[in-house]
């Protein structure tokens, strides 16, 4: 059957889609096209196919990397969730588990500096709380260009603060982090957020839908036109598009991220959902369609419930949107009622938008007509591209360069002085002193040693945490460079007394379709792989963020590991600081 | 001695009080939400940091509204006490139960550190364990801590020896002659930037907030009130 | 409708850090004439209302409860009908 | 002396959460007309110049450079001669 086209006459037929290679602007490619009409059955209609090519962007299905992604090493005897679902999981004793995730924000951090990351940071913390787990730490990892371009001093400073402000006001202490500075990443600053939570077993959630009659609940922020990726509208027709039509930037509301997170705790404590997820990336889209999908399950959402901040939304605009702070929920029937109180004490917009259905497959209606259709697993089954990777020309001739002559002659004072001054190298405390990272007073170890350390009330337990990659090693040796990334987040994390758990990554590559490229990552993963194994620390989640580049030169591929250990008594936490005069001070390795 | 710990929407230091009371003192304390307007079953009040309604407008200047401040209003009144910290001392400000304004911090970023305070009053209910002019390393984290009042207000303030904490060394936000915490005239409302909840175990770099609240206990015993 | 436009200034005297701040910037980029910036807040904010008189008085009242602190701000504001 | 007058909103669509806050509390202290309320900023620069017509050029320099983040915000100014 054909779903009506919208009553929208802007927006263009299935036929004009197809033959004007409309979908193109949306970021499917021929090929893609063609598979979404096999799987339909007949042509998309303008929601239908947004509600494609979101779910098949890098972003949603990892469809380059997927293939490269399975050789992480992910379990181990102490996980309790790997990759897929918002956080990794894993087990600390005592009935609880520690979760913790990172994720980039580079694109939109390039756009709005300091929205780009405070939203960045809301997302990661959203991830988290919907696993169950109350949120304690942040930490984050951001690139820039050279500090002594102006525009990259705004950069940096608009960043610094976007952050400061969001996890500040949630009240998520902001731990730790690091900041490189070189010239390769001037047009795309990377900005990397991480959170890491606590949970007690039995409150681990997921985002899954199932049971069919049960109801679709969206709580918090209502949607508007926020962050509607960038169709530009070719057609005469919606040339006509206004101003006020045109995407906007997202903007964070830390406020209603704080009343959020209280409520869906509460739910969680009060047993009460059945599934959970963040409306992140591709917003409505991307949560009803894999809460559906795994669930293997159905669902039909009534978009004229969706609470709207604007006038006049189409189904496409509303799938789309990615206004910040909110949720999506499948209770069992009956429980609506108990959402809802949660919800209206902590002030919150709740709606009951849909259902789980049997039929397997994302249905909607706006303004009583059905105007997509879609087989879920359609959604979740993307293509998957094994691309091939070539060696990049630079590669033999750096491994062949020998430094030794170079650097015999430097006067080593002369050295140190200039390597101490760099802005990579010099002390960050203009960056954490705006963070606050004493909230929650769990922190035993600050900014400024190897790795930080919370404590954990009510047991002798703390957990220590850092992030970790070095772009420069990576492009010169991705394989040495990824693993370098992981040993050292290792090394910081056992110097705080912790013993390594496992990691979360964040992939920032330029162009996978690239050879070059495609080398580079491949090499990356295996090499943190390898690394992994040998120090028993799975990866159990991660992100990835491709294509940055500007004007067609690609950012230093920079790996980001975020680590988690374990300390198991208050008294092993160590820092870095030298204690007193006459101690004694040992070299180790090689 | 019975401790309220009122809990606005956007609150963030609220259990970091319930924390501080319950390690030092032993005590009972309750998280009260913004709610509930009758706090006579409690001795002391302390209205936590954070972001109550997202800091929007001006700090502290929605949370003034809620109910929970009628109770807070009156506890004040009865000469209980109360104190606001950070956030709280901005609803204090906004409220009207403690005199100035506050402001942006002058070089305009959020700042968190354990900064030095000297203890310029240690005779009141609150800084009694202290030594007057001792100082003391508390957390600070605010971006608004930037205490104002006109001239007038501060020749009261000092004729009054209401200035309780001054920053020591470093002004971190610009307020006006140093002030970190000030007290009404009665001396019972107290309001200050720095953190005492998070400073009271030697893991968290400092254990000088403890004090703070061992003052409460002592006063409240001593004047009869237990 | 009518549209209440609200400007909130820092009192004279009040120190504007943020004034300051900015005016340092543009003085860096080249903007040397400018002798003294303040910052302030500007609130549209629409009324289900029809009667000017009576909005005026409900707009000084919200002024005076929340909208400014008397402390270190003023205010001044302006209706548009029809809006 | 030249005394502009900025005045910095939100672009319509941008979602403005203080905005949402304090409609809300106005709300509950009994102001229910009010159906909207945006926030945004106005500045009052003093500009050491005399001639109006190109400080208008200056002070749009500044509001593009500096003043207005276009991203997210619209400007627009008043100049006022001899203040
Ligand atoms: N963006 C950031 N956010 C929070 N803390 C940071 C950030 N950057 C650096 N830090 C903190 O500053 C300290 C030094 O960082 P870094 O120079 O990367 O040290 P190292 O090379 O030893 O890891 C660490 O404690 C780190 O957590």
């Amino acid at each position: 059957m054909q779903p009506k086209q919208t009553t929208l006459s802007r927006e263009p037929g299935p036929e004009m889609i197809r033959d004007r290679k409309l979908y193109r602007e949306m970021g499917l490619t021929d090929e893609e096209y063609e598979r979404v009409v096999r799987c339909l059955g007949r042509l998309p209609n303008w929601t239908e196919t947004g509600i494609y090519s979101v779910m098949w962007s890098e972003h949603c299905s990892y469809k380059n990397s997927k293939p490269l992604l399975r050789r992480f090493p992910v379990d181990g005897p102490r996980v309790l969730q790997g990759p897929g679902e918002g956080a990794g999981v894993i087990d600390i004793g005592d009935g609880q588990a520690v979760v913790f995730k990172i994720e980039s924000h580079n694109h939109p951090s390039a756009v709005e500096p300091f929205q780009g990351a405070a939203t960045g940071v809301g997302g990661i913390i959203r991830d988290v709380f919907s696993m169950g787990a109350r949120p304690v730490a942040l930490l984050n990892s951001l690139r820039f260009g050279a500090l002594d371009h102006p525009r990259v001093r705004y950069l940096f400073g608009q960043v610094v603060a976007g952050i400061a402000h969001y996890g500040n006001c949630v009240g998520i202490p902001t731990v730790g982090g690091e900041v490189c500075f070189d010239p390769r990443y001037e047009g795309n600053p990377l900005v990397n957020a991480m959170c890491v939570g606590i949970l007690d077993h039995g409150d681990l959630q997921k985002g899954v839908a199932s049971g069919e009659g049960n109801p679709v609940i969206y709580v918090g922020a209502s949607t508007g036109r926020d962050g509607i990726h960038g169709a530009t509208f070719a057609s005469e027709e919606l040339n006509e598009a206004s101003e006020e039509k045109r995407p906007s930037v997202q903007v964070g509301d830390p406020f209603k991220e704080k009343l959020l997170l209280e409520a869906c705790l509460e739910m969680v404590k009060e047993n009460l959902l059945v599934g959970i997820q963040d409306m992140g990336a591709a917003g409505l889209t991307c949560s009803s369609a894999e809460m559906a999908a795994k669930g293997e399950v159905g669902m039909v959402l009534d978009l004229d419930r969706v609470p709207q901040r604007e006038a006049e939304m189409t189904p496409y605009e509303m799938m789309l949107s990615e206004s910040q702070e909110r949720m999506l929920l499948v209770v069992e029937t009956g429980r609506e009622a108990d959402v809802k109180r949660i919800c209206d004490k902590w002030g919150l917009t709740f709606a009951v938008v849909g259902r789980v259905t049997g039929d397997g497959r994302l249905r909607l209606l706006h303004k009583g007509e059905e105007v997509a259709d879609i087989p879920v697993q359609t959604l979740t089954d993307a293509p998957v591209y094994v691309r091939e990777g070539k060696e990049p020309d630079y590669y033999r001739e750096f491994a062949a360069f020998d430094p030794e002559p170079e650097l015999s002659g430097l006067d080593p004072r002369e050295a140190l002085m200039k390597v101490l001054a760099s802005p990579t190298v010099a002390s960050k405390r203009w960056v954490y002193r705006q963070y606050d990272h004493m909230v929650r007073t769990g922190t035993a170890v600050r900014p400024g040693s190897d790795a930080a350390v919370i404590v954990l009330r009510g047991t002798d337990k703390a957990l220590a945490m850092c992030t970790d990659g070095n772009g420069r090693y990576v492009y010169l040796d991705p394989r040495r460079g990824g693993a370098i990334a992981v040993a050292e987040s290792a090394r910081n994390v056992v110097c705080s007394g912790a013993e390594p758990l496992g990691i979360t990554d964040c992939l920032n590559f330029g162009n996978p379709e690239k050879p070059e490229i495609y080398w580079q990552l491949a090499g990356a993963i295996d090499g943190m792989s390898e690394a992994c194994r040998a120090l028993g620390t799975p990866v159990v989640g991660g992100n990835v963020s491709l294509y940055n580049e500007t004007k067609g030169q690609a950012v230093l591929p920079t790996p980001v590991v975020g680590m988690v250990g374990l300390i198991q008594s208050r008294r092993h936490i160590t820092t870095q600081s030298f204690k007193e005069e006459g101690d004694l001070i040992f070299l180790l390795g090689e | 001695m019975r401790f309220a710990v009122p809990v606005f929407p956007g609150s963030n230091c609220d259990v970091d009080c319930v924390k501080a009371v319950e390690d030092v003192l032993d005590q009972p304390v309750d998280r009260v939400w913004h709610t509930q307007t009758d706090l006579s079953g409690y001795d002391a009040i302390i209205l936590p940091g954070g972001f109550s309604y997202g800091d929007y407008l001006r700090t502290g200047a929605l949370a003034r509204f809620s109910p929970v401040m009628e109770g807070v209003r009156e506890a004040a009144a009865k000469g209980k006490l109360v104190v606001g910290i950070c956030n709280g001392f901005q609803i204090l400000l906004e409220a009207g139960l403690l005199p100035g304004a506050m402001r942006r911090n002058d070089h305009l970023q959020f700042r968190c550190d354990i900064q030095p305070l000297r203890v310029e009053n240690a005779r009141l209910p609150f800084t009694r364990d202290y030594r007057e002019g001792e100082t003391i390393r508390i957390p600070i984290a605010h971006g608004e801590g930037n205490y104002y009042c006109d001239d007038e207000t501060l020749a009261e303030l000092k004729r009054n020896n209401q200035i309780v904490f001054r920053y020591a060394g470093e002004n971190p936000n610009g307020s006006v002659d140093d002030i970190a915490g000030i007290v009404n005239r009665e001396g019972n409302v107290l309001g200050m930037m720095p953190h005492p909840e998070r400073a009271v175990h030697s893991w968290m770099g400092s254990a000088d907030g403890v004090r703070f609240f061992t003052s409460m206990l002592k006063y409240w015993r001593e004047s009869g009130a237990a | 409708m009518i549209k209440a436009t609200i400007t909130v200034k820092l009192k004279p005297g009040v120190l504007d850090p943020q004034g300051e701040a900015v005016k340092g910037t543009l003085h860096t980029l080249g903007f040397g004439e400018v002798t003294d910036l303040r910052i302030g807040k500007t609130m549209e904010v629409w009324l289900d209302a029809d009667d000017p008189a009576p909005a005026e008085e409900r707009v000084k009242a919200m002024c005076e409860q929340l909208l400014a602190n008397p402390v270190i701000e003023t205010y001044s504001f302006s209706l548009e009908e029809g809006v």
